[in-house]
């Protein structure tokens, strides 16, 4: 069957509240306005407001009461408006959700997840248009997972919610009204995608694209491009961000020789970044033909004009120039 | 024609003030003109933004301020330019009275070079002089405003700063901290809140545990006032800069209404009933409630008020036009203004690597 | 001997409640014996730690709580162990009453592997059953608190939640936010502000532009209580658990005070003088204060409070001695605990690319 | 003659202040306590309340104070205690004072310095032993400097305080006491060091390091063992993290062939893994003899006991080992 990424994340959260009553949503606007962006539409009438409770809009506030209860062993699944809003709330993130299971020396477990969507949507300029992938992947002790498909949010999101540690977990406002074919086993209702598990959206012996969220998108439609040219591309969805999947990516390189990497956020220090470190220091590194290429969003604010944000976000023709260059081929 | 007219305002409530503004509020047929104006222009550019957003020329959030009109008039009207003004991204209708053209304003909304922010900006980042945005991180905007009220003061200025934040933002922990430190410093901040009665789809009663926002600021003292009567917003104002230019800051609450909803994206019915509106509309709508009072004073004339009206209507259209056909900024642009004064040489990065543009 | 005294507490000061707690506390003996007990070994405890820093085993950041030990020891007697205690870094004293040994803390300030967090914490971030730190952020500690308080809620429990901050967090934003949340959604939270006069140098009045702290909450009720009497402190608490088991979150605010700097590096004679520190060792140190009351009352002897002094100096003297000489942790448990349940076969890069430890 | 690095931030900060009497200092005890770490040790006593301010613990408050205060046209140089409190404030940094710039095209410029010890100090535990070089680095907008030395503390701060941007600043806890050499010409009152330039600490002809902060001297340290073997390492101290300084990093490593990057912050995503990546995309790459390596903190939250730390941040062994590595020596 067909399902959006919203309904995807929807089911999820739906069957989990179900299945533990440890498990309740709190965030601005997900009871009785169904969602900023409607992903919890239903759940509020559903399940009513100990499980589903709107919050005032104070993300540090909030977001500390929901780690604290998960310290006190609940599951909470937080939910920020857009991931922009959780710049407020980042030190209960980092330092009480991320660090405190360590602190403690393993008394206190923090199973929490925080979700939302993250990085650009369309024309709401750059205070709203952030990608947080990098930053909070670079913490020990959170687990970030970034779904590209509806299988992969269904799966990542129930598998998030069930984890013992803190999730951070970054949708695409983008894609939540985009549909995927959904297989049987994704639809059973303990259907979980273990983290530090990549997948490989379309196998090809040319290059190597690695992607997560909306990027693997656009790496798909360049890979189907470039079947025109004769370069079969192999994609890989990352799915999880931390722990990174070195493993796959590694080996694809070593069958490809050539690696490309699409994220939509700054280059700096970004997902491409880290994806080229580890290739550099695997034994891939012998078996690149061509140095890795990053496709990254400009390194600009966001602007607000139409022509401007395109530019500033990668598209198919960044990902093309990036292949070609890298095979060198024109 | 009478020249002025005397206005009693819906009472003022007090908190830790033993004396408010004044009940009675005097305004001129020259005031009048310049309120009315101003309030008719701000609700027919917002009409306007909104049926531009509906024909898809302007993109994203859209938060229109129709319904909150004599907040902003009635302000402008008891402070100067040198004062400043920083808001939320509910923002048009402070950059019009800021000074920014009905065109500046809507050719930021369709993202054109005119536009105010040139586009960069957008409807929630717009700016002027004085006016410091447009801020889209609720709350943000309130400790910005403390500091611009510091620099006025560290200037030796006798200007002041108005901040500016919704009921929904009211509950947010940085206000209190700027609040705090404010008093602590006494700075010559006024923090206003306007209360629409939402935050989004949340009715103020549900996001707060006290509605008084006017006594939130705890040991800052605060004063409601009718945010629907631009007179008793402006009375208000000349008697807030008054004090917080002697005695460091205060809080106001404007008791208003919003008509659209959150965004143009939420139809606004959902969390409350169309007859509500209908009825903020019929009995406090700010503009017809001041035509009302202004006409039956004498003041000003339907026939005046027809004539205002058909010219904004033209004004406005023809913004409209411009914003709709004026070029977006070339592309280049993407990559200025990043920083101030780089250094000569700066290349901005793109997309992919064979990319590296120059900047300024 | 006696079995109980009737004490006469200074009296409360009480905001937005129309009862208070009682004015008339009771003391039996065996409470007087455990309060004198807990109370004192907190106190050697704490000088025990200081000597073990100023010997250099303990590194890092170290604040002691020797003055405010009447609000731990007063605290825990209104609780039970069920219920949820969450403070900042100031926290060697609420471990102990809490139920770690002495040795748990000294070691964990020691960094030994019997320390009650494994030595991976610190004197700052110290854990056991519902004791959840020990947090080194100024005021994070009081939002995690609320959500600790709904869980209790939450699972039907009728246990509480007390959340612990200072004077100087007490002006931090976020309190502010747990604070309307809390009484929103009505937790069964007790704010308690330890206002020991100063956040590191800064005097409560120079940080703080009201520091009638126990009103701080606005709209949610407070009370003063003198800090410095484990009496007043309990019954205090009392009343409180009881009332936000009915009616939803509560602050106190406990007057007391801290002898020693800050943290061990600061001398904490800056800015304030050694006198006003001896005036308040002399006239209302908890521990001297409580034994004369009780000996006067005939609860307690000179001779048993002269003995417990020796065991409990003897205690804390072993404690230490372990402290010293007890392990620091395996190396390779630099990597255990940053996630629970890993997958079995994760590796944990370290600090160059040839080292990848295994986990738990 | 030979200067500290506290008191080389302290006379920058003292002669920046007599300059221009826009120019100001806050923070939480920067006035009468003379400073947490005493990098502002008699500035209040000799400016008083004016030029330097105490604030509350309210960084969110204060710092977004300071933004304001920068946007009207003043010149903070707003402390925070140390970088991990900058957590509470981040938002203010990155979508305040970072982005206004731009999304007023110009009309307001925000000229901020944010600087405070950044990283690890010692026995400080993990709620505040984070290096936030990267999360910082990432954001256009901002200008990023870590200094080593007291040169550079002085003539980064300077030029750090006479920017027309924000400038994040990171300091060293652990570094404050450390004395360096300080030539006439960095104790003029007008020594600026330019952002965006590294300085080749030590040259040398077999292997690039590149380091900020504290852990240039972890490079130096095994510059100086390495000598004994023959090899001769050229020492890069970045100085700026935004903008890097990729000429310099490329036109060296196309000297030695050979590349290790040094930082005491996580790998994941870090300052490393933004030097692999833009070498990798440089005419650098085809000069590498051997894949690029990291030395990072291990990928944990901070613990607290000695020995632990120890092994949590990189040492001069770990600095040998990649270089023997790299190298292909023992
Ligand atoms: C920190 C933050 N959280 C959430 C949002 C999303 N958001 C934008 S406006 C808004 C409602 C604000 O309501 P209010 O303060 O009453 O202002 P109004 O829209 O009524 O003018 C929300 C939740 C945001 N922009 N920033
Ligand atoms: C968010 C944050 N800002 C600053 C600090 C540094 N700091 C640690 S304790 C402290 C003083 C706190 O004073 P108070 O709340 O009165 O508690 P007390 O130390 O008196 O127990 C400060 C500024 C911190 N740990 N966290
Ligand atoms: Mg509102
Ligand atoms: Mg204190």
């Amino acid at each position: 069957v067909q399902m959006a990424v919203r309904d995807a994340l929807n089911t999820a959260m739906d069957e989990e509240i179900e299945r533990d009553e440890k498990v309740f949503i709190l965030g601005e606007e997900v009871g009785q306005y169904n969602g900023a962006y409607k992903v919890t539409k239903g759940l509020w009438e559903k399940w009513g407001d100990k499980r589903v409770m709107d919050t005032p809009i104070t993300e540090m506030g909030f977001a500390g009461i929901a780690v604290g209860a998960a310290m006190a062993g609940l599951r909470p699944v937080c939910e920020f408006m857009t991931f922009n809003f959780s710049m407020q709330a980042i030190d209960q993130v980092i330092n009480s959700a991320a660090k405190t299971y360590y602190m403690s020396a393993g008394q206190v477990p923090v199973p929490i997840v925080f979700r939302g969507p993250n990085g650009a949507a369309a024309g709401v300029g750059a205070q709203h248009s952030q990608c947080f992938a990098s930053w909070y992947s670079q913490c020990p002790g959170l687990i970030v997972a970034s779904p590209y498909s509806s299988e992969d949010a269904r799966g990542l999101l129930k598998a998030a919610i069930r984890n013992e540690n803190p999730v951070v977990f970054l949708e695409n406002e983008l894609m939540y009204g985009t549909s995927f074919e959904v297989s049987d086993e994704a639809l059973g209702k303990d259907f979980l995608i273990p983290f530090g598990k990549a997948k490989i959206e379309r196998a090809g012996s040319h290059i190597t694209l690695v992607a997560h969220s909306k990027s693997v998108g656009l790496c798909l439609e360049a890979a189907n491009e470039l079947v025109g040219q004769g370069v079969e591309c192999e994609v890989i969805n990352l799915r999880t961000l931390r722990p990174l999947d070195d493993q796959t990516i590694i080996e694809s390189v070593m069958k490809t020789n050539h690696l490309v990497t699409v994220e939509s956020g700054w280059h700096h220090c970004g997902i491409g970044a880290e994806v080229v470190a580890l290739v550099m220091e695997s034994p891939a590194f012998n078996y690149l033909d061509a140095p890795v290429l990053r496709v990254t969003g400009a390194d600009v604010p966001m602007p607000y004009a139409k022509s401007l944000e395109d530019l500033a976000l990668p598209q198919v023709k960044n990902v093309l120039t990036a292949v070609r260059k890298s095979l060198n081929i024109s | 024609m009478s020249t002025e007219m005397t206005h009693e305002v819906v009472p003022y409530k007090l908190h830790r003030l033993e004396k408010g503004p004044n009940l009675q509020v005097k305004c001129t047929r020259d005031e009048a003109l310049k309120f009315y104006k101003q309030m008719r222009t701000i609700r027919v550019m917002e009409t306007t933004a909104s049926n531009l957003y509906k024909s898809k020329m302007i993109r994203g959030f859209c938060h229109l301020y129709s319904g909150q009109e004599a907040v902003a008039v009635g302000m402008e009207a008891s402070i100067t330019p040198d004062d400043s003004i920083i808001t939320a991204y509910r923002a048009h209708g402070w950059t019009y009275t800021r000074g920014v053209s009905v065109k500046g304003v809507l050719s930021e909304l369709t993202g054109r070079s005119t536009g105010c922010a040139s586009g960069k900006g957008g409807s929630m980042h717009m700016y002027t002089k004085n006016f410091y945005g447009g801020n889209g991180i609720v709350g943000a905007q309130v400790p910005l405003g403390a500091g611009i009220a510091l620099a006025h003061r560290y200037k030796g200025e006798d200007s002041v700063c108005i901040a500016l934040y919704g009921d929904g933002a009211a509950n947010q922990g940085q206000l209190f901290e700027a609040f705090n430190i404010a008093k602590l410093w006494d700075l010559p901040a006024i923090f206003v809140c306007e209360n629409n009665g939402f935050g989004m789809g949340t009715s103020a009663e549900r996001a707060a545990a006290s509605t008084a926002y006017y006594t939130r600021g705890d040991y800052v003292p605060g004063i409601w006032v009718d945010g629907m009567d631009v007179l008793a917003v402006k009375e208000a104002t000349r008697f807030a800069k008054d004090y917080v230019l002697k005695n460091g800051p205060i809080l106001l609450e404007t008791a208003t209404y919003r008509y659209h909803g959150h965004s143009m994206s939420d139809p606004g019915t959902s969390y409350r009933s169309r007859d509500e509106i209908q009825e903020v509309r019929q009995t406090r709508d700010p503009i017809g409630k001041f035509s009302e009072l202004a006409t039956a004073a004498g003041l000003l004339t339907k026939e005046e008020i027809k004539k205002m009206d058909d010219e904004i209507k033209k004004e406005v259209a023809a913004a409209a036009e411009a914003a709709k056909t004026d070029p977006e900024l070339p592309l280049e642009e993407l990559y200025t203004y990043i920083y101030k004064n780089p250094p000569a040489n700066t290349r901005v990065r793109g997309c992919d690597d064979t990319v590296w543009a120059p900047t300024k």
